[in-house]
């Protein structure tokens, strides 16, 4: 596969190809008629799946730094340029974007049923944000492609979402523009003063992260600045407010490129930029202490509050908090297992809270209704959906064996040594995860059939049935044999970690004692 | 040599034209306040151009043909909304406000 | 390059051949009118062919841009180097945009005066003069000149009283400003003996600031502080943007503003470089009032023209900070930033007047309710255009922004440009509920929707414009190639000639 | 067969998914499922013996399966999925493989007619998956994922019968009972690792005592974090709670994972990280008195229970505390002889349990009853109809009363005996000893009210029902009938010495204890005189509580459930169990609930950070506009106003 | 104290005075004539100034032809007298201390003489810097040449030819405008 990939130049193209696609594709739909739409959709979603995937391959785990490399010029003599390129890191966003988009559609397939041809355009052009936002190696672009997202959302949410969507969308779009203004003077500081000592003044990451040492005496604001947008988008407690009304309010597909690949953003930020280019500042005691603090709260808080909400979508919502709080714990574990955790985390919560969306999608489609309430005993109706929520929610809490459980582990047992206390904290989410998931379940797919109004309700379709497989397979995969992403992964994260250890204070606990497993 | 003296009646007469435009209602009247500003320069630019050449009097004379342009257009304004108002009065003039 | 002595008569009509042919048109036009000025038609007539006017006076920059026209010398009276090139362009291009924009409007208004096209090319006329002027005195009269042609356009739709109220307002406060201007340049005229922008700027690079001097400077800013609208010099602007027919209003929106910031970056560039230290504070503080009174009161509004005007005001204080920096990529911003805001601001007014009725109140925020399900382009448009005066990556107004921002910081200021940002951040707050108003609330009023007629030339104009923000917005280095060059030789034709 | 004995774990996996698509595609195919269903766990079992062999006849090398690199993260943390094949999973082996094959066996006929037949199947073949490779697991995260598997099989299994309300209730209570063991087990992996290094028990069993000093504060947290996850899953105090409650599942999946091996995971895993344990006396003290006190106070509950099941499962919480105390007093090859014989006899009890309420449930339904198949106050005389459940089910009674030869007598003795013989150096242990003595009598007393009030008297259950009362099927009563040999005989396994013994088990767990028991002090049995005394003692315990019970039951009348009155006083506290559940709804449950509705979500989302900082600041941003829009009056005046304020500021600036 | 201040200062007297009494004469046309007497005393001083030409026009068209346009365009308006032409006393007193601050600030100019302005404007020693050298030919000499017109028009029609040009676009637009915006009808 590597082989032929190269004999076709894959690694020259493909990064452009995966932009370009949808671009395409998008006046596409808007010139065809209203019945195309969706099947062009999908046609595009599909090709963008089955070149992307190719990466899988292409990438070589061996090397840690970036590959795909491309830098054309764009606003030359700005030191803006069409900078591309992933590592492990991005790698993984990537592939998961890639790997979500036929399902989104696929997803939207039924639930969609007036103005298609807009919201498949949408969806496309949502698409090319995301994969920007991962593959961008300038800073210039980066933020383009950062911003450029919240606008299909925008319209995602407020035009397809549900009764509320309007104050959603209005949330949504405020919330996370207002946190990324600061953004913007962030970056152009850097360039700034990166430029003034070394006299060039460029936009590309490598450039600024290998000069990174002179924003030092900057570190503090240019974090805050950084980490207002990220913290935003993860989002951090106490940011959070803005997703359980979004997500609640989103259609299917924007709930769940929203969890999938939106909320990843935040954390790849962190992770790409926020923490490499300050790492003194952003890894010192106290910022270390708050960030992760922060973490474990919304890690605990979120779960809490996860139980007691009577609508099922919020309840995931605030399920994804929760989750998102484990990566960022991951990250600021700062240790090789922590942070390859994080990753894994992202990957993970993509595909359960991708499935539960799903599937609360098509409850929706079916009862119009997302209330718990609403529902009980469905098992008996619908046994396979029954089965699929099951394991999705079980992936969710981290049953071992499932994906979940892999990354929280290594994000719980690397940072543990670093926090071991705010890990403790962490870790008693295992029972309130539970405590809300099964909750949820119990409430929706066991107890008494109470609601005659169910009866009808059917199982999964053969649609939905192939829009749930892969990702349930995913589930399993990654449960129960990580090793390949996580090689794919072991290469960025030990590059961060050596990039950033000069700066990390002394941990907790002295760290753990190496002995010579056998591999 | 009256530089300073004539600055300083200048400023004074500026002031002056202010505080008309300030708290007079009358619309003609505050234009006519605004002439007095522009004398007031005027004479700062005449008490200036004794000392810097008659290129001060030029300006002079410009000022003069603006505040003529002014005043026509100024007053042809004022007809035009007494045709929708029929006063003059400043204070009736808040149709647009917020 | 071609030198150019302004001294002789025959220099000075080359130099200032874009106005002057622009001026001849405007008679020719008048005389035009004399015999045609009654039906609709005539004056439909009488739009296009004042379009020739534009057109020649753009290729007449267009042909001095390429010949490199400088002064053999001092540019006396008026500039003769690329950023007055740019700023003609600029300005020919917004009167020209106006004019199409007006086509139709103004016989739907019933206005059936076209001695309009004449005013507004005689305004351009002025606009041009003072964005290009070398010398106090054609700084004065040239900012008399689009002064009172715009005072007599904004009071143009005199059947109604909101635009002669409005016209009365401008006037006044406009006249009562002027009085400062003058009074400015008569103390710096007082503290250098000159009014030659390079000869005072030599003058006052050479001595300590003298009190007359900063008076002077100080008294100057104002007037141009009435101008551009900054805060507390901007209370006239909302009541007359929203009482001046939408044409106008666009136009004082872009071109007057433009105007004024272009005279201004000159200004501190050529005249009181040595005292930049003394107004840097000044705009600073104009900048920050500006910025955050201007898009806290926009929050408040529901009138879209008010909101707008509001908003121009934000505009202007974000458009202080580039000169603040007072330096070559300040000066580029300023040219970039004011590109950017006045074809979104253009645009934007191009379609509220196409939404507007004859006679009938403001257009409220709540009039748009559901218009992209009747006139989709109409919204579209207009959303691309908040957006982009949003400051929203992929449109021209985010590369301004980032210009803008960026001029700030490279003088290692942090405090304006977080300020702008936050500005930017409540601007959100009033620029999307447009787009929200637009095409995600349902239909109230369809018919009246349906009513709405977009002219074609103004659907056109505001096509292109909208094609320009995104195009420029994805592939902008033509431009910033442009404004960067353009701004680079006023800076070096500012450079004082004798050391302190 | 060692190496193939992950054939163990995958075929009950296998039949888990054939028995899952038969659940969805086809739930009818009930031949094709008990053929699945109990073949595979056959399957497996043939296996387990095979790999007992293997092991017995190796040299006491423990033998380590790679099956795939799990979690390759980095050099210094590299999970296998390795499975570890030594005597002590050779045992649980057996123990799962065998008695899980005869509660299949058994199901086939008691789940007959369940509409859910292939749906049980799959759950109950999945988890002897599970439970295999808990104990199969080379590591702990490898045996956390059995851990947390059998977990969720017990919540499936629990609230198999979904569509009552309680059931599923009581199934996530026990998921969430297990999860706050888990945390526990997760907190001591975490520690483990950053302290020593390594989670494969090998190296721990290697590396801890070198790294972890003797009795320090860190091998004592990792070790009462550990044994939080083991009271979690073996219902110790205080995670008791959820066991009883479990009974809601189907009868045999009592059995089978809430009597005979889930709930003897915890002991499993105390016995596995034996060497945490050792190095940590004080977490060992924790864990015998929690054991004994949990034996004590789950056998005073016990004693007035009416349901059939909710006996059977306080005694199993009781029994599970003796393991406790075993393994509490570093009696390891105790605790797990303890788990296996009760294994035997209690799988037994609850079987026969489980034909009582299959035939009690089939003859109400016949006649139309609603009255609860499961009280005991519905039943008496059973003897006539069900002869062979009524002895298999008396054997195991004496069984777990204590009386010998049967196999419960040698396990308890052995526990007892071990913790008198701790109590001579540590008077703690002396109490546990006690309590476990008090214990045995009560045990002794509620099994014979137990078979008093199901077998003997009279019918209680009404007239039309008692002629539809029959025998289980052959199905049913066969695995009985092994089970009850096994009572019987299961004290070999484990002979002591007074009886000719050689402390088989013991011996044969040495290789897997001993790193443990090498760092304790030594236990120095009780011999001679104090041995027989205590035998002794324990035997006229037995025969006291049995008699007792047979006694005051057949003499008392027994009330129908309908017309009993409300107890009062200790009865009524023992009745209640304590109010233990309301305590922990009224004390964790519901202020966490209001908490996080009413102050998390209500007080600190919506009104802090949705209406006052969010919305505030839109609300102050929108009346700063309201007022600079109000000061906006129209007045030409004010602007002229504010232009002169603007002015003399300005030039305030420069003449200043 | 010379001739020359005496006059100025009865002059600069009147001319505060009756600028006093137009802002604050209730009847508009009181107003506009007090201006015009302001006008005429602001000519006189323009004399001695030495600006006799700026003075004639002054009085010619300033003072002439524009105010007498006010005066026209009040007389036509003919309002009746507003009841209360003053605004109310808070304005009033905030009007005359934001008029002082700024007198404040703007009469500080009343400390330049010809001899301080030669000093601030000149690069030499201040010792040198006399108005004299730094003032060439607007000290102390006689009258010009060209005479009081020719000394105006000259750079008028040579060096400010521009400027002047502009004035004719300026009185174009102007007279467009009032013709737009007086016409009964459009």
């Amino acid at each position: 596969m590597t082989s032929f990939l190269a004999s076709v130049g894959y690694d020259r193209w493909i990064l452009h190809v995966l932009l370009i696609l949808p671009l395409l594709g998008m006046p596409l739909i808007l010139l065809s008629p209203v019945r195309a739409a969706r099947w062009i959709a999908l046609v595009v979603a599909l090709l963008e799946f089955g070149l992307g995937i190719g990466l899988w391959w292409a990438f070589d785990a061996s090397n840690p730094g970036l590959q795909f490399v491309t830098d054309l010029p764009w606003m030359e003599g700005y030191g803006v340029g069409y900078r591309v390129g992933i590592d492990g890191i991005s790698l993984l966003m990537v592939l998961l974007s890639v790997v979500m988009m036929p399902l989104v559609v696929w997803g939207s397939w039924r639930g969609i049923d007036h103005k298609q041809r807009g919201f498949y355009t949408l969806l496309l052009a949502m698409k090319v944000g995301m994969l920007g936002v991962f593959v961008s190696m300038d800073m210039f672009l980066f933020y383009v492609f950062w911003e450029l997202l919240l606008i299909p959302m925008y319209f995602l949410i407020g035009i397809w979402g549900s009764a509320n969507r309007l104050y959603a969308a209005t949330k949504f779009i405020i919330y996370t523009f207002v946190g990324s203004l600061l953004m913007l003077v962030a970056i152009l500081w850097m360039v700034f003063q990166v430029g003034k000592a070394t006299g060039t003044y460029s936009f590309a990451y490598t450039h600024l992260l290998d000069n990174a040492a002179v924003l030092a005496p900057w570190g503090p604001w240019l974090f805050v600045a950084f980490a207002l947008a990220f913290a935003v988008k993860v989002p951090l407690f106490p940011f959070h407010t803005w997703l359980p009304d979004a997500h609640t309010e989103a259609p299917t597909a924007g709930s769940v490129d929203l969890a999938v690949i939106l909320l990843k953003m935040g954390t790849y930020g962190f992770l790409r930029f926020a923490i490499p280019f300050v790492p003194a500042f952003a890894l010192s005691k106290t910022t270390g202490l708050v960030m992760s603090g922060l973490a474990v709260i919304g890690i605990v808080y979120a779960a809490l509050v996860a139980m007691v909400q009577p609508d099922l979508k919020r309840l995931v919502a605030y399920s994804s908090v929760s989750h998102l709080g484990f990566v960022m714990l991951g990250i600021w574990g700062s240790t090789v297992e922590s942070v390859q955790g994080a990753i894994l985390v992202m990957v993970s919560h993509g595909l359960s809270t991708g499935a539960l969306f799903f599937m609360i999608g098509m409850l929706y489609e079916r009862r119009h209704t997302r209330m718990i309430s609403d529902f009980g005993g469905l098992a008996r109706v619908a046994p396979l959906m029954t089965l699929a929520f099951v394991i999705t929610a079980f992936s969710s809490i981290g049953l071992p064996g499932l994906n979940g459980f892999v990354g929280e582990f290594l994000v719980l047992i690397g940072s543990f040594g670093r926090y071991p206390i705010l890990v403790g904290v962490a870790t008693t989410v295992v029972v309130f995860s539970a405590a809300y998931m099964l909750w949820a379940t119990q409430r929706v797919f066991f107890n008494r059939f109470t609601n005659p109004r169910n009866e009808g309700i059917g199982d999964l379709n053969f649609r939905e049935i192939a829009v749930l497989t892969p990702l349930i397979a995913a589930m399993f995969w990654i449960g129960l044999y990580p090793g390949p992403l996580l090689r794919r992964t072991e290469g960025a994260a030990k590059r961060y970690i050596e990039l950033i250890s000069p700066h990390l204070p002394e941990a907790t606990l002295p760290g753990p004692i190496t002995y010579g497993a056998p591999r | 040599m009256l530089l300073g003296p004539s600055l300083a009646l200048s400023a004074v007469l500026f002031a002056l034209g202010v505080v008309g435009v300030l708290i007079r209602r009358n619309v003609v009247v505050v234009f006519m306040c605004v002439e007095l500003m522009l004398n007031a320069v005027n004479l700062t630019l005449v008490a200036l151009a004794q000392l810097h050449g008659t290129s001060g009097q030029i300006m002079v004379f410009f000022v003069m043909t603006v505040a003529a342009a002014e005043a026509v257009v100024g007053l042809a304004i004022i007809l035009a909304i007494f045709r929708h108002v029929q006063t003059v009065d400043l204070k009736q003039f808040n149709l647009l406000k917020g | 390059m071609r030198l150019i002595d302004l001294s002789t008569p025959e220099g000075a009509t080359l130099a200032l051949l874009p106005e002057l042919l622009l001026t001849a048109w405007a008679l020719v036009v008048l005389l035009v009118i004399g015999w045609r000025h009654k039906t609709a038609s005539d004056m439909r007539f009488v739009g296009v062919l004042s379009l020739g006017g534009y057109v020649l006076a753009g290729l007449a920059t267009a042909w001095l841009a390429m010949e490199q026209a400088r002064p053999d010398g001092l540019a006396i009276m008026v500039a003769l180097d690329g950023f007055r090139f740019a700023s003609n362009a600029l300005l020919v291009g917004i009167g020209a945009i106006i004019t199409v924009m007006s086509l139709r409007w103004l016989e739907r208004q019933g206005i059936l005066a076209p001695e309009y096209y004449v005013l507004l090319m005689l305004a351009t006329v002025g606009m041009m003069l003072l964005a290009g002027a070398a010398d106090m005195m054609t700084l004065f009269l040239g900012l008399e000149v689009m002064s009172i042609s715009v005072y007599v356009l904004a009071g143009y739709d005199r059947t109604r009283r909101a635009s002669a109220e409005a016209a009365l307002k401008y006037f006044l406060i406009g006249a009562f400003a002027s009085g400062f201007l003058l009074y400015g340049i008569a103390l710096i005229y007082g503290a250098t003996g000159q009014f030659n922008f390079t000869l005072i700027g030599a003058q006052l690079a050479s001595t300590e600031p003298t009190l007359m001097a900063k008076l002077g400077m100080g008294l100057l800013l104002i007037g141009f502080a009435f101008k551009v609208a900054a805060v507390p010099f901007h209370a006239w602007a909302p009541d007359v943007y929203e009482g001046a027919p939408t044409p106008i209003t666009s136009f004082m929106a872009s071109g007057v503003k433009a105007a004024a910031f272009l005279a201004l970056v000159r200004l501190l560039a050529e005249v009181f470089p040595a005292f930049v230290e003394l107004w840097r504070p000044i705009l600073a503080a104009l900048a920050i009032a500006t910025i955050l009174i201007g898009n806290l009161v926009a929050l408040a509004q529901t009138s879209l023209k008010r909101m707008l005007a509001y908003s121009a005001i934000a505009h202007a204080g974000y458009l202080l900070l580039p000169l603040w920096a007072h330096s070559d990529d300040g000066t580029a911003a300023v040219l970039i930033y004011l590109i950017g805001y006045s074809i979104t601001t253009v645009a934007a007014f191009g379609v509220l007047a196409s939404i507007e009725r004859a006679g009938a109140r403001t257009v409220q925020l709540t009039d748009l309710e559901g218009l992209y399900a009747v006139r989709p382009f109409a919204s579209i448009a207009l959303s691309v255009c908040m957006l982009s005066l949003l400051g929203f990556p992929g449109t021209f107004g985010f590369i301004g922004k980032w210009f803008l921002i960026s001029s700030a910081l490279h003088q290692g200021e942090v405090l304006l440009p977080i300020v702008a940002m936050i500005g930017s951040g409540i601007s959100i707050g009033y620029y999307i509920p447009v787009v929200l108003s637009m095409t995600l609330k349902p239909t109230r009023t369809r018919s009246a929707h349906q009513t709405i007629r977009f002219p074609r030339p103004a659907k056109l104009a505001v096509a292109l414009c909208v094609a320009a923000i995104i195009i420029l917005g994805v592939w902008p280095k033509p431009t910033l190639d442009f404004a960067t060059q353009e701004a680079v030789q006023l800076r070096r034709g500012a450079t004082p000639i004798f050391a302190r | 067969m060692t190496h193939f004995v992950w054939l163990a774990i995958l075929l009950p996996l296998l039949g888990a998914v054939a028995n899952g698509i038969i659940a969805v595609r086809r739930p009818d195919s009930r031949r094709l499922v008990s053929f699945i269903g109990v073949g595979v766990l056959l399957g497996a079992f043939a296996v387990s013996l095979g790999v007992l062999r293997e092991v017995a006849a190796g040299h006491g090398e423990a033998t380590k399966l790679l099956l795939w690199q799990w979690i390759p993260v980095s050099d210094r943390l590299t999970i296998d999925l390795a499975l570890q094949v030594d005597q002590l999973s050779a045992v649980m082996l057996m123990v799962i493989t065998g008695v899980g094959s005869l509660i299949h066996l058994f199901s086939v006929g008691y789940m007959q007619e369940d509409p859910g037949y292939a749906r049980y199947f799959a759950y109950l073949n999945l988890f002897v998956a599970f439970m295999l490779v808990l104990v199969l697991g080379a590591s702990l995260p490898v045996s956390f994922i059995g851990w947390e598997g059998v977990g969720l099989c017990s919540y499936l299994l629990i609230g198999f019968w979904f569509e009552v309300d309680a059931n599923s209730d009581a199934g996530k209570k026990a998921f969430l009972a297990n999860r706050i063991g888990d945390f526990g087990v997760l907190i001591a992996m975490f520690m483990l690792w950053w302290h020593v290094g390594t989670l494969d028990y090998a190296a721990l069993a290697e590396k801890a005592p070198a790294v972890l000093p003797y009795g320090g504060t860190i091998a004592t947290t990792i070790a009462l974090f550990l044994f939080l996850g083991c009271t979690g899953k073996s219902a110790q105090i205080p995670l008791f709670t959820w066991l009883p409650d479990a009974m809601a599942g189907p009868t045999p999946v009592s059995a089978l994972i809430h009597a005979a091996t889930m709930v003897t995971a915890g002991v499993f895993l105390v016995v596995r990280t034996g060497v945490i344990f050792a190095l940590a006396p004080v977490a060992m003290e924790v864990v015998a008195i929690t054991g004994a006190l949990t034996a004590f106070f789950a056998a005073t509950i016990a004693l007035r229970q009416n349901d059939i099941k909710k006996v059977l499962a306080y005694s199993t919480v009781s029994q599970l505390g003796y393991m406790f105390l075993a393994v509490g007093t570093g009696a390891f090859a105790a605790g797990i002889f303890h788990l296996v014989t009760h294994a035997f006899f209690k799988a037994l009890l609850f079987l026969g349990a489980g034909s009582v309420i299959h035939s009690m449930h089939h003859a109400q339904h016949h006649a139309g009853s609603h009255a609860d198949p499961q009280d005991m106050r519905n039943m008496g005389g059973l003897r006539k109809a069900m002869p062979w459940t009524f002895i298999l089910m008396a054997i195991a009674t004496l069984a777990i009363a204590g009386l010998p030869p049967l196999s419960g007598f040698f396990s308890k003795d052995e526990i007892l005996a071990a913790a008198f013989a701790r109590g001579e150096t540590n008077g703690l242990y002396r109490v546990a000893w006690g309590l476990g003595l008090a214990a045995a009598l009560m045990t002794a007393y509620y099994m014979s009210r137990l078979m008093a009030m199901t077998f003997l008297g009279t019918f209680r259950g009404g007239s039309d029902v008692e002629p539809h009362l029959h025998e289980a099927p052959a199905v049913m009563t066969a695995p009985l009938a092994v089970l009850g040999i096994l009572s019987v005989i299961g004290g070999a396994l484990n002979l002591p010495s007074f009886v000719g013994g050689s402390h088989g088990l013991e011996h044969w767990l040495e290789p897997v204890t001993e790193p443990a028991t090498r760092l304790m002090d030594a236990l120095v049995m009780p011999h001679g005189s104090v041995e027989y005394a205590l035998i002794a003692g324990a035997i006229a315990i037995a025969i006291t509580g049995l008699v007792v019970g047979v006694r005051s039951t057949l003499r008392s009348t027994i009330p129908t459930p309908a017309e009993a009155p409300a107890e009062t006083g200790i009865r009524r506290l023992l009745y209640g169990k304590y109010f233990i559940d309301e305590l922990y709804q009224k004390l964790f449950v519901g202020p966490l609930v209001w908490f996080s509705r009413r102050v998390l979500w209500q007080g600190f989302d919506q009104f802090l950070v949705d209406r006052m900082a969010v919305g505030g600041t839109a609300r102050v941003a929108q009346g700063l506009g309201w007022l600079g829009s109000r000061l906006q009056n129209g007045q030409v005046a004010f602007y002229v106003t504010l232009f002169a304020v603007g002015v003399v500021l300005i030039l305030r600036t420069l003449v200043g | 104290m010379t001739a020359l201040t005496v006059v100025f200062g009865i002059f600069a007297i009147w001319a505060v005075v009756s600028a006093l009494l137009c802002i604050t004469r209730t009847n508009a046309m009181a107003s506009a004539l007090w201006l015009v007497s302001t006008m005429f005393a602001l000519a006189g001083i323009y004399v001695l100034l030495q600006a006799e030409f700026i003075a004639a026009i002054q009085v010619l068209v300033y003072a002439g032809a524009v105010m007498v346009l006010f005066l026209f365009v009040i007389m036509l308006l003919n309002v009746e007298e507003t009841p209360r032409e003053w605004k109310r006393w808070p304005v009033w007193l905030l009007a005359s201390g934001l008029a002082a601050v700024l007198t404040a600030e703007l009469v500080t100019l009343r400390g330049y003489s010809p001899g301080r302005l030669a000093r601030e404007i000149s690069t030499m020693p201040d010792s040198m810097a006399i108005p004299a050298y730094v003032f060439p030919g607007a000290m102390g000499t006689g009258p010009d040449p060209r005479g009081v017109v020719g000394k105006i028009a000259e750079p008028l029609f040579q060096a400010y030819l521009i400027p002047f040009e502009i004035t004719s676009v300026l009185l174009l637009a102007a007279v467009i405008g009032a013709v737009v915006l007086a016409k009964k009808r459009l």
